[in-house]
C-alpha cells in the first residue's frame, strides 16, 4: 500500500503511544494519532480530553474535543475544572499529545500569536490546555507539519513551555514532567540532544532526504549519528487510519 | 426559584450594556441562541466571557456587542480561524476589542474561585509561558506550608451567566448530562443566571452523569428549542457539522457577514 | 490497570505498619470490612485519617492500630460517642492515641489539594475558633490580588487509600452511586489504593449519579460483599441501624470489646 | 392535643424556617426540625446536607446526614467537597441549622472537648461541618435542651464562632454571615441582644416560667421587655412532627 506524509505523520505518532498508560489528546493531528494507536499499537490507552472525558473509546474519529461521541464512550465524564485540576495537574498522565502553530528548536510552542502581541500579524486560537499538558504530564509529544514557518528557530511568544531556554530550565521553573520527548512531523521525527536538549533529527521517513528536512526547519537543524528511517507504515496500520478518517479530516 | 421567561425576556432582563457575560458550553450545549438574541437586542460594551468563543462569539464580536474578549481558546473547531475575532484584533474592526488571555485551566479555576467565594485560586499553570506578561489576573502565592510558589489567578464573577441545558421542570430545576464543561461553575460564580432549555418538564427523571443545578441558584429559564444549534445537545440533536464549515466564507468577508447580520437581526 | 485480589491479599500487600491510612466513605459506602481486615492483619502504628470516623475506627483504635487520628467528626452516628475513641483520647488505652483535628470543610479541601497536586487548599474556615490553635496544617495565606487574607490547609497525600464501592468491572475500573462524599479525592490523593466492591461485573452500564475511578489510578481491587456492613451500599443492603445500636454496650466497656475482638480476630 | 418540652421545641424551631429558601441542616435535632418544616411551614424549602444532598425529600427522617433518602430523593447529589466549596462557603444559602453540646452567651459553640483539650474530661465528637456553617450561612438557627451545663457563660473550646467576644467581632473577621439569630431551647427562645449580642430571652414556651428558665441557664440571663408566650404547637404541628418521628428518634 502507498501512503502520503500525513499518513506517515499519524502512523509514527500513533506508534509512540505503544506501552503508554493514558495520553491526554489535544485538539486537531494529536486525536487522529491517539485514536489510531487505540486501534493499533495500543488498544488500553486511556485517551483523556480537556472537555471532561476520561477513557474516550470514539468509534469516528472526533471533529472537537468535546464531541459527544466521546462522552458516550469515555469510562468517566468529569467537569472541566476536574479534568484539568485532579486529573492533568497531579503528573499521573503518561503523555501529553500536542499540536502547535510554531514550535522553536528547544520544542517551546507558539499558538497565540505572529507578530507583535499588541497589533498582531496573525491572531492565532491561543493557549487552551496546551501550557499545563505541557507542564504537567510526565512526557509530551509534539506533532505538526514541518515547514520552515512553522518549526522556527526562536519564537516571539511562548504559549506552551518545551525546554525554555535549556537545559535546567523546566526544573529551576518546578515543572514535573519531563517535556518533550519527540517532535513527530510529515518528514521524520526530531528528538532533543540529551546535552542542549535542542531538537535534532532522529529519524526520516522512507523518501525524505536530510537535506529536504533540513530546507523546511527554521534553524540549523543537527543530525543524529545514529539517524534512522522510520519504518513505513503497515497495511494494518493504514487500514486502520484510512477508515478512521474516513468520516471526515481533522484541521 | 428560577422564572420561567421567554428569551427576549430573559436576555431583556438579565444582559444588560456593560456587562460582564459569560456565555459557556465546552463544543456541547452552547447557547448560541441566546447569544444571537443580544445581538438581536443590540448591546454594547459587553465583557465578553468564554473559555472557548467560537461562532456565537464570532458573531457577537462582529456585531460589535463586545469591547472585550476574556478566553484561552478562540478558533473554529475543527475548522480553523474566527475571523470576525480576528477582523476585531487584527484590524479594529468593527470597533477595538480588548483582550485578556488565559490557559484553560486558568480560567476553569477562576470559574472555581468564584464559584466558591474565594478572591483567587490556585493552580499549577502559566509557568515559563508569556501569557501571564499580558494580564494582571494571574500573579503567585506562597505555600504557607512548603515555601513552593505557585500560580494565583483571580476569581471571576460575571454579572450574568448564560447557558443552554437539556431539560428544566416547572419550578426552574435545570437539568443537563454529556459532556457538561464549566456550566455548573459558571452559573454558580455569576451573579445572575439565564438558561435556556430545550425541553420544560414536569419530572426531572435522574440520567447518568448528570449536573443538576436547583432553581433557587438560577434567575431565568426560558424554552428555546434547538438553542443550542449549531453545536449539539446530546438526547436531542448531533452537532450541525456543515454550519462550522459554511461559517468559514461568511466570517471572512465583512459584506458576507453583513448580510448574514441583517438577517439575523430582520 | 487495577490488580484483582482478595481481601486478605490486598491488605498485606498495601497496608503497611505505619503508614498514613485513610478509610473513606460518608455514611454510606464505609469500608469496614477493610477495616476489620486491618485489624486481623494487627497492623501497628497507623496514622488513620477519616472525616469521620465512627464504627470501623472505634474498633481500629481499640484494637491498638492506631499512633495518631487525624479526622474531623468521631461519633457514632444517632447513637452518641465511640467510647473506643474517648477511652483512648481520655485514658491513652488501649495506648496513647495522637489526634490532629479539623472541620469537614478543611479535611475535604485538604483531600483535594492532595488530589490536585498541590500543597495546600484556600478556603474560608476555621476562622474565630479554637481548632486551629491544636493543629500546625492550617495557616492563611494572602490573595494576591485583593490583599485579603484566607485560610490554608495542608494538602493530605495518604500512603493508602481504601474505600469501598458497589461495582468494578474485571479490568478494575470501580464505580459508585449514591452519596460519593470525598472517596475520589482520597483515592486520587493517596499513593496507594485499594478498593473493595459488593460485585464485579463484565460491564459498568452509567447509573444516575456514579463516579467512576478508572482501573489506572486504582491499585487494587478485592471483591467483598457486604463490604460496607453496617453502613450501606444503595442498591444492596440498607443501613443496619440496630449493630450501630448494639455497638455503644460493647464500645462502652473494655471487656466487651476483648471478647468483640477475639470474636474478629478468631 | 397535649405535647412534651421536645416537641414545642421542635415545632418552634420548624417556624422559623418559614420563609426562607433554603437551609443547611446539621445533625440531629436541626434534622427533625427543618424536616418538620418541609412539612409544615415551608415544604418549598431545600434542605442541604453535608454529605452533598441538595434540596433533600426524606419521606422518613434521617438517622444520619448520609441516609441513603437523602441522596434518592434529593434534586442533586454532589462531592462533599463541593458542598462545602461551592454550595456553603459562597453564602449562598439562607439558614444554618446547628446543634450544640455547649453554647455560650455569646452564641458561640463547643462541640469538641469539655476540660482540657489536651486531657479532656469529655471527648466530644468535634466540628464536623460546623464552623463554615457557622461563618458561612446568611443567618444561623441553633437548637439545644436547655440545661445549665449545655448553656454555659463562657466556652472553654471554641469550636463554632457565634458573636465571638461581642459586637463587631465577625465583621473584623471578615465572616459574612450575620450569625446566630436564634437559640431554640425546650424552655424557650433566646435572641441575640442588638446592642451587646448576648442571648436574651426572648420567648417562654407555655406553662415555662422565666424563673425556670434562668436557672436552667449558665449564665445571668436578661429577659426582653417584650418577653413573649411561644403559641402552642397546632395539632397539624404535631400530627406532622409524630409521624415524621415515629420511625425513631434522632439522637
Amino acid at each position: 500500500m502507498t501512503w502520503d506524509a500525513d499518513e506517515i505523520m499519524t502512523v509514527t505518532a500513533a506508534r509512540s503511544l505503544a506501552g503508554r498508560t493514558s495520553c491526554f489528546v489535544g485538539i486537531g493531528l494529536p486525536s487522529t494519532a491517539a485514536n489510531l494507536a487505540r486501534r493499533t499499537s495500543n488498544p488500553d490507552l486511556a485517551l483523556i480530553y480537556e472537555s471532561g472525558a476520561i477513557g474516550a473509546k470514539p468509534t469516528v474519529l472526533p471533529l472537537s474535543i468535546g464531541d459527544g461521541e466521546l462522552g458516550e464512550t469515555a469510562d468517566a465524564v468529569v467537569s472541566v475544572p476536574e479534568i484539568f485540576n485532579y486529573w492533568l495537574q497531579p503528573g499521573r498522565v503518561d503523555v501529553g499529545f500536542l499540536g502547535a502553530a510554531q514550535v522553536d528548536r528547544l520544542g517551546n510552542i507558539n499558538t497565540t500569536v505572529i507578530g507583535d502581541y499588541a497589533a498582531p500579524a496573525v491572531r492565532l486560537p491561543g493557549a487552551g490546555g496546551a501550557p499545563e499538558i505541557a507542564a504537567s504530564c510526565r512526557e509530551t509529544i509534539v506533532i505538526v507539519r514541518h515547514r520552515p514557518r512553522i518549526l522556527v528557530d526562536r519564537l516571539a511568544f511562548v504559549t506552551s513551555l518545551g525546554f525554555g531556554d535549556g537545559p535546567g530550565h523546566r526544573a529551576a521553573l518546578g515543572l514535573r514532567g519531563r517535556g518533550p520527548i519527540r517532535l513527530i512531523t510529515d518528514l521524520g521525527v526530531l528528538e532533543p540532544d540529551p546535552e542542549t536538549c535542542e531538537l535534532t533529527l532522529a529519524s526520516i521517513h522512507p523518501g525524505v532526504t536530510v537535506d529536504e528536512v533540513r530546507a523546511a526547519t527554521g534553524w540549523p537543524l543537527a543530525v543524529r549519528a545514529d539517524l534512522a528511517v522510520t519504518a513505513p507504515p503497515t497495511p494494518a496500520e493504514l487500514t486502520a487510519l484510512r477508515s478512521l478518517t474516513r468520516g471526515g479530516s481533522v484541521a | 426559584m428560577a422564572e420561567l421567561v421567554s428569551l427576549a425576556e430573559g436576555v431583556a432582563e438579565l444582559v444588560h450594556d456593560g456587562d460582564t457575560v459569560a456565555l459557556e458550553g465546552f463544543t456541547h450545549l452552547i447557547p448560541v441562541a441566546a447569544g444571537q438574541e443580544i445581538i438581536r437586542q443590540g448591546r454594547r460594551g459587553l465583557t465578553l466571557v468564554r473559555m472557548t468563543p467560537d461562532i456565537v462569539y464570532d458573531q457577537l464580536i462582529g456585531a460589535g456587542c463586545a469591547a472585550r474578549l476574556v478566553f484561552s481558546w478562540g478558533g473554529n473547531p475543527g475548522v480553523g480561524s474566527l475571523h470576525r475575532f480576528r477582523d476585531a484584533v487584527e484590524n479594529a474592526w468593527p470597533g477595538p476589542i480588548e483582550i485578556e488571555e488565559h490557559s484553560h485551566a486558568g480560567m476553569a479555576n477562576r470559574y472555581v474561585a468564584g464559584a466558591s467565594g474565594l478572591p483567587f485560586a490556585v493552580l499549577r499553570g502559566y509557568v515559563g509561558t508569556d501569557i501571564a506578561k499580558h494580564t494582571t489576573t494571574v500573579s503567585t502565592v506562597t505555600c504557607p506550608f512548603t515555601g513552593e510558589v505557585l500560580t494565583a489567578v483571580a476569581a471571576l464573577n460575571p454579572d450574568v451567566a448564560v447557558i443552554h441545558a437539556q431539560r428544566a421542570d416547572r419550578r426552574g430545576n435545570v437539568q443537563m448530562w454529556g459532556i457538561t464543561g464549566v456550566q455548573k461553575e459558571a452559573v454558580l460564580a455569576a451573579r445572575r443566571s439565564l438558561v435556556t432549555v430545550e425541553e420544560i418538564v414536569d419530572e426531572l427523571d435522574p440520567r447518568p452523569d448528570a449536573v443538576v443545578l436547583p432553581g433557587w441558584v438560577v434567575s431565568a429559564v426560558a424554552h428555546v428549542p434547538r438553542g443550542a444549534h449549531p453545536s449539539y445537545a446530546q438526547g436531542y440533536y448531533d452537532r450541525d457539522n456543515d454550519y462550522y464549515q459554511a461559517w468559514d466564507p461568511i466570517s471572512r468577508d465583512r459584506e458576507a457577514f453583513a448580510k448574514w447580520l441583517d438577517e439575523v437581526t430582520a
